[in-house]
């Protein structure tokens, strides 16, 4: 993560409401005033705009139920919901909830993540992908080399480390979650498994704000052979982790993000998972391939750092826009810096202002 | 539960209600405060897989303690290892706290937090306590322990031995001992400072299992002692008796 | 190391739901203390405080030194409380506890912050000598409200203390050693006392569904360690308050922060006479000889 | 009980008057707590206490009380469950202490299928056998037998007073009446006792629960006498009423 | 030098020209730190506080030896563990603090237990911590309320739930027993100088309600002030968080959010 000094930028003149309020009441009048007001004082609120904010009240209406980032005040006779958490509203049928402006990640079902292996145990490992816990992926649900089908022996675990040890990345998929939020994840698809040939990011404040969000597709393969830097056509896989982790690699025919389209059959599964699924090697990567994969990367950063969000459609038109950038200033030098004013520029290209 | 068979020592056991096993010893000017806890669960850096850690604790009734304390932790442990049953409570801890509540003051000389002077004196009743605290915790043991001190002091020219002498007659003395021993009568600590000829040793070894162990040492009644004081043995055994009779009062 | 138990769920509910009803284990009052005893040692300065289970030792000491740089005309005063395994097997030697930290912070605001004791008469050649007095603090068993005890501890102990009378010949100073000057009281301004009130939440009192925050005083320790927040108020017994700490915790009606300090003012007031009972009957009981008449007139303060 | 009149207090490492070894033609010898025996044929005590001896089962041991519990085979105990693991609960028996483990199938009527549902906190009165703590189904005399132990409170009491509560002929023998006392008083309550030193009581009233908390806890503070727990009893009650 | 506050009640100015009443220049921020789960900054006159919160998350709990921690939700949600780190640049006379200041202790403690209270950790498990590391950049009279504030601001930009904001502020006290004068007014917001001479206390309040989380004080009845201020600073703080959404909303990073009002209520 580049070290990035932000200007403190200038706060409104405080709001000092009571300043004003009781500028004219005495010191010692206010005491008993003050004190014996007593529980959740029914303060009006700014209703002018859609942010809810903790403790603020969003109804106190008996018919809706209360979802997440919302409590009810325990004990109370009174069913009024508050915000727990500074966010937006959201409705579903009778349900209200808050999605927070950011948050940390909290695995679902089903969500594709980009994750680290932090701890290595007997039968599983213990894998770091953002989330409140760490999430562990069993040594049953991984495929073996060769896509055979049987289960686990001593020996497997003996080198469990051949497949996975400390440090290494993957992509995995959440397969369930434990009543404690930590999720148990699993490999057992072709587009699943160790990562290599490409560069990790990291983007923060996942969940309801920028960064990654849920969409149809997480991992896509982007051509830059329109680039005329790059000699013939070159392909870059995108991983956009659901938990912000990101992984964009060289592309390699029948492996990663291209299986997925042709779908993970078991009986693919025999022939094509190869030997060499579990080292840790990097192919030889061409040069300007490495540095379209750097102005993927820059680009990403841009839309993070202007607060935008990150996903297929987003990246795919931020890297052209980033091209054509590149194109007009001819110096290639510093093209792939999008820091920055650059970074402002491409931002606003993109959301058209 | 208070006994005073004599007049030096007096004791008081089981008093404290957190601790396991705890006891009050007062003797020669000296009051200690002893709390034992355990078998309780060791460290895991500093468990024995064979036998229970004895840990010693001794803190001075003011400052913090020092080197001095050290030391004589140091001595404890290694003494009270001997006789506690280490063996019974493998992997476990067996932790005595000593808190020196009274030390006798010099009324002619101003009190110092750090005071400089030596250790020896102190270590009968730091003994005494220990061994009480751990029979109210009901530790097993193989043994109890008696000790004194022996001061040597020449007045006009003749050498005289006395035991458990004051903080005046410790700072005249010449030589300064502290001998301990097992009820079985075996010598188990013995500390000597000040200068003293081999002779002079054993004769105060002697005297030292006189006074410490009567039922094996020949004669019972030291009334030609001079300076005797009290008999811890025999005290020790009626403090117990007394607690026990008072524990088991529906027997 | 090992850990402080935890009480069981059993007990956890049996003791919220018996207090909600107005009940202890012990059969006291929710605001009743414990049996409490003061006892002081034959020297100057030791205080024994038994409070139920609880029983904390205080003792005093003194000697000449020189004065920090930044006051020269203050003495030095300091109180030290560690926590020995004797009181539970949780406290490491030199190891402080988050207790052990409250406990010194709170003496150190209640005592010395509130100028209980006048360290300038501390001094006795300016920025030269002075007497540094020193409270060490021994918590022999440990059954809850610590804070309340080991202040009481603290301030008997440094009442009952004497000195060593000094005297000033021209520039040279003397230090009488006890057989020559019978020692001198220190120069005590007034005695502040903690009071600690534990809440256990509230109940909905009447049918209005108004919320009444429920509190304890003189706590065990099984009952703190199921407290949900505590509060405790420093003062002395013409209602001046040293210092108010709720180190955090559930949240509390400030109304019932206000009501707390004024029962503190009461029961502060019984400890305050105890305290000063007691000392009375010591010095009468030293008094026999005769010898310190003059100082007798000390302990009334 | 002590067959000889006169009580006999040991210390540690002192020596038996072999008269008072019991020598019986048939059984061996049986060495209870507090002796430990050193080849070929020496005797000493380990604990201060009195020395008892049953010359009928020839047994031996020394009695005493205080100190914290060590864990003896068959003992009936009541523990805190830690936390549980796949098969395994693990189980505080004292404070400070390292847990005891104790099998999830050890349940009466427990199996694979249906696992008992205890959560870290929850009480379980169980017996003790071998160096680790497992529960056997075997009905006790005073109010139920091993098993989860809800609701209720738990009271820390002396060693010498779990035995006692815990004696076949408690009144007679270990003589402790409150219980009976309090029962003949007309108070409903069940109670479950330790060989580690702990009380559980449980009832409907809240009051009742108390009081024979408070009454056991004197009785064994105080070293009450048979008369004195009558009188407490008495007061106790008329206090609650 | 010593502050005369014998003016006050004449000129009704304080030294830096404040009214008794009177809160000082606030200034705050959200994610100053993108690296970071939660981050903030906040000014309280010359008192500036950096606050970085990492996780809930399960890595390296041991590195938190020096911090204070406490458990939400009885044990049963996420820890919280705070640690201060005061700049040797903070104050006047650089001084460094040692890791063991009772002090400092004492006020990570006193956060740590107060932030738990309002803290919802439930929803993320025991086994999960909330690292709070708050860093005194200045320092200038009513430090832990500051602290407390960043942290609250912080822990809002990190998206933790809370039942409210814990917001706190000081109040000092002009008129001395022996004076006796009942009339002088307290004062609101102390900086160093009046800290020194005055008596004063920290009070921190849950949000709109009146209910006191943590205390630190040597005289009561300035409460009411106190919790006064703490309402003006809540409503800075919320004024903060609000104009950072809009920002988000305007920026199309997050989309709109309905509003509940009694016209949808069908």
């Amino acid at each position: 993560m580049p070290i990035t000094i932000l200007q403190h930028s200038l706060a409104p003149p405080p709001k000092l409401r009571d300043a004003d309020s009781d500028s004219d009441s005495e010191g010692g009048a206010d005491l008993e005033g003050d004190i014996a007001m007593g529980r959740p004082a029914k303060r009006a609120r700014t209703q002018d705009s859609s942010i809810m904010t903790p403790g603020e009240i969003i109804t106190d209406d008996p018919q809706w139920m209360r979802g997440h980032g919302t409590y009810v005040i325990p004990g109370a006779s009174s069913n009024t919901i508050l915000s727990s958490v500074a966010g937006t509203l959201a409705k579903t049928n009778k349900l209200l909830s808050v999605r927070p402006l950011r948050a940390r990640y909290m695995p679902e079902i089903g969500d594709l993540v980009v994750g680290r292996i932090v701890e290595v145990q007997a039968k599983r490992w213990r894998v770091d992908v953002g989330g409140t816990l760490l999430a562990q992926l069993p040594l049953s649900a991984i495929n073996l080399p060769g896509g055979i089908q049987r289960r686990r022996t001593e020996t497997d675990e003996l080198q469990i480390r051949t497949f996975f040890s400390e440090g290494e990345l993957l992509v995995a998929e959440v397969q369930q979650l434990y009543n404690d939020g930590a999720a148990v994840l699993h490999t057992r698809s072709l587009k699943y498994g160790k990562l290599r040939n490409g560069v990790f990011m990291s983007v923060t404040g996942t969940g309801g704000g920028g960064g990654v969000v849920r969409a149809r597709r997480q991992a896509f393969t982007l051509d830059i052979s329109g680039t005329d830097e790059v000699s013939g056509s070159e392909k870059i896989d995108v991983l956009l982790g659901v938990n912000g982790y990101i992984w964009i690699s060289k592309h390699i025919e029948g492996e990663g993000a291209a299986a997925e389209t042709s779908g993970p059959g078991i009986t693919r599964i025999e022939e094509s998972v190869g030997l060499n699924v579990y080292s840790s090697q990097n192919d030889i990567i061409p040069v300007d391939t490495m540095r379209e994969i750097a102005r993927v990367r820059g680009v990403i950063t841009a839309l993070v750092e202007n607060g935008l969000r990150v996903d297929e459609e987003m990246v795919i038109k931020g890297y052209a826009e980033a091209v054509e950038m590149a194109k007009e200033e001819q110096d290639s030098a510093d093209t792939l810096w999008l820091g920055g004013e650059r970074g402002k520029r491409l931002a606003n290209a993109l959301v058209g202002r | 539960m208070t006994t005073t068979t004599t007049s030096g020592p007096e004791a008081l056991l089981s008093h404290l209600h957190s601790a396991d096993g705890s006891a009050t010893f007062s003797y020669a000017g000296y009051t200690i405060v002893g709390a034992v806890n355990g078998p309780i669960e060791a460290q895991r850096r500093d468990e024995i897989p064979e036998e229970a850690v004895v840990d010693v604790v001794v803190r001075p009734a003011a400052g913090v303690g020092g080197t001095r304390e050290r030391h004589l932790e140091g001595l404890l442990q290694s003494t009270l290892r001997q006789i506690i049953l280490v063996t019974n409570f493998p992997r476990s801890l067996i932790q005595i706290t000593l808190q020196v509540t009274v030390a006798p003051e010099n009324e002619y000389v101003n009190t110092k937090v750090v005071q400089a002077n030596t250790n020896l004196p102190i270590l009968p009743a730091l003994i005494q306590t220990a061994v009480l605290t751990l029979m109210s915790a009901a530790i097993p043991l193989t043994a109890t322990l008696a000790s004194v001190v022996i001061a040597a002091t020449t007045e006009d020219g003749s050498n005289r031995e006395i035991i458990n002498p004051t903080a005046r007659e410790i700072e005249k003395s010449r030589s300064l001992h502290v001998f301990a021993f097992t009820s079985h009568g075996d010598l188990i600590l013995t500390q000597s400072e000040g200068e003293f000829t081999m002779q002079e040793w054993e004769d105060m070894l002697a005297s030292a299992q006189r006074q410490c162990c009567p039922s094996t040492s020949g004669d019972v009644n030291m009334g030609d002692d001079a300076a005797s004081g009290a008999d811890l043995g025999t005290f020790t055994r009626s403090v117990m008796e007394a607690k026990i009779a008072s524990d088991l009062y529906w027997k | 190391m090992p850990r402080e138990a935890e009480p069981s769920q059993n007990e956890k509910d049996f003791i919220l739901k018996a207090v909600r009803e107005g009940h202890r284990l012990d059969g006291r009052a929710l605001d009743q203390f414990r049996q409490l005893d003061l006892k002081f040692g034959e020297q100057y300065g030791v205080a024994d405080v038994t409070l139920g289970k609880t029983r904390i030792l205080a003792k005093v000491t003194a000697e000449v030194t020189v004065p920090y740089t930044d006051r020269p005309f203050d003495g030095i005063f300091t109180i030290t409380t560690e926590l020995s395994p004797m009181a539970s097997p949780a406290f490491e030697v030199n190891r402080p506890t988050e207790t052990e930290v409250l406990l010194s912070r709170l003496l150190e605001k209640t005592v010395r912050r509130s100028n209980a004791l006048d360290t300038e008469s501390l001094c006795l050649v300016a920025g030269q000598k002075c007497w540094s007095i020193r409270v060490d603090l021994h918590v022999l068993s440990h059954d809850g409200n610590l804070i309340d005890a080991s202040c009481l501890a603290v301030v008997a102990a440094l009442r009952h203390f004497r000195k060593p009378d000094t005297g000033m010949e021209g520039d040279t100073l003397t230090v009488y050693t006890p057989a020559e000057r019978e020692p001198v009281p220190l120069s005590w301004l007034h005695s502040p006392f903690c009071i600690t009130f534990s809440f256990f939440g509230s109940i909905s009192v009447g049918e209005d569904g108004e919320e009444k925050d429920i509190w304890l005083l003189d706590t065990t320790l099984l009952e703190e360690q199921l407290r949900v927040s505590s509060c405790t108020i420093s003062m002395n017994k013409h209602g001046e308050i040293c210092q108010v700490a709720k180190p955090g915790g559930a949240p509390v009606e400030a109304v019932t922060v206000v009501q707390c300090s004024s029962l503190a003012l009461q029961k502060v007031k019984d400890l305050s006479d105890f305290v000063d009972q007691k000392l009375a009957e010591d010095s009468k009981h030293r008094n026999k000889g005769g010898l310190l008449a003059e100082l007798s007139a000390d302990n009334a303060r | 009980m002590a067959t000889q009149a006169d009580k006999v207090y040991v210390l540690p490492g002192d020596e038996i008057n072999p008269a008072l070894i019991p020598s019986h033609p048939k059984h061996p010898l049986r060495l209870g707590p507090g002796l430990r025996h050193v080849p070929p044929s020496d005797l000493f005590p380990t604990t201060a206490g009195q020395l008892v001896t049953d010359r009928r089962k020839n047994l031996i041991w020394v009695e005493s009380n205080g100190g914290r519990y060590i864990p003896a085979v068959g003992d009936l105990v009541i523990g805190t469950i830690h936390h549980g693991a796949a098969d395994f609960f693990y189980v505080t028996l004292s404070d400070y202490t390292s847990n005891a483990t104790l099998p999830q199938l050890a349940f009466e009527m427990a199996s694979k299928k249906n696992r008992p549902q205890l959560h870290s906190g929850d009480l379980v009165y169980a017996r003790t056998h071998g160096p680790r703590a497992g529960v056997r189904v075997a009905k006790h005399r005073k109010g139920r037998g091993p098993g989860p132990l809800s609701e209720g409170m738990l009271y820390s009491i002396s060693l010498g007073m779990a035995r006692r509560l815990l004696m076949r002929k408690s009144a007679e023998e270990g003589k402790v009446v409150v219980l009976d006392e309090l029962g003949a008083a007309g108070l409903a309550f069940e109670t479950a006792v330790g060989r580690n030193g702990k009380m559980w009581v449980n009832s409907k009233d809240i009051k009742t629960v108390l009081v024979v908390g408070r009454a056991v806890t004197e009785t064994d503070e105080k070293s009450l006498t048979v008369e004195q727990q009558k009188k407490l009893v008495r007061r106790l009650v008329k206090e609650m009423a | 030098m010593p502050l005369d506050t014998s003016t006050y009640n004449l000129a009704l100015l304080r030294v830096d020209g404040r009214r008794w009443n009177e809160l000082r220049q606030q200034k705050g921020q959200l994610g100053v730190q993108p690296s970071a789960d939660g981050s903030a900054y906040l000014e309280m006159g010359n008192t500036k506080i950096q606050c970085i919160i990492t996780g809930p998350n399960e890595r390296d709990t041991k590195s938190t030896s020096s911090a204070s921690t406490a458990p939400t939700s009885g044990g049963l949600g996420a820890t919280v563990a705070v640690s201060i780190m005061i700049a040797p640049f903070a104050t006047v006379d650089r001084k460094r603090r040692g890791r063991n200041d009772k002090r400092l202790q004492e006020m990570q403690t006193t956060i740590a237990s107060g932030l738990a209270a309002t803290v919802q950790g439930q929803s993320y498990g025991p086994r999960s911590t909330i690292h709070i590391s708050l860093n005194v950049l200045s320092q200038d009279g009513s430090l832990l309320a500051c602290l407390i504030n960043a942290a609250s601001l912080a822990l809002v930009d990190a998206g933790v739930p809370m039942t409210d904001y814990l917001v706190a502020c000081t109040a000092g006290s002009t008129s001395s027993y022996a004076a006796a004068d009942e009339e002088a007014d307290p004062l609101l917001d102390l900086n160093t100088q009046e800290e020194q001479e005055l008596p004063f206390l920290t009070l921190a309040t849950l949000g709109a309600t009146d209910k006191v989380v943590a205390m630190l004080t040597r005289l009561e009845g300035m409460m009411a002030t106190a919790a006064d201020g703490c309402k003006g600073v809540r409503d800075f703080l919320d004024g903060v968080v609000r104009d950072k959404g809009e920002l988000m909303v305007q920026e199309g990073a997050i989309g709109r959010g309905e509003v509940v009002s009694s016209m949808d209520l069908d």
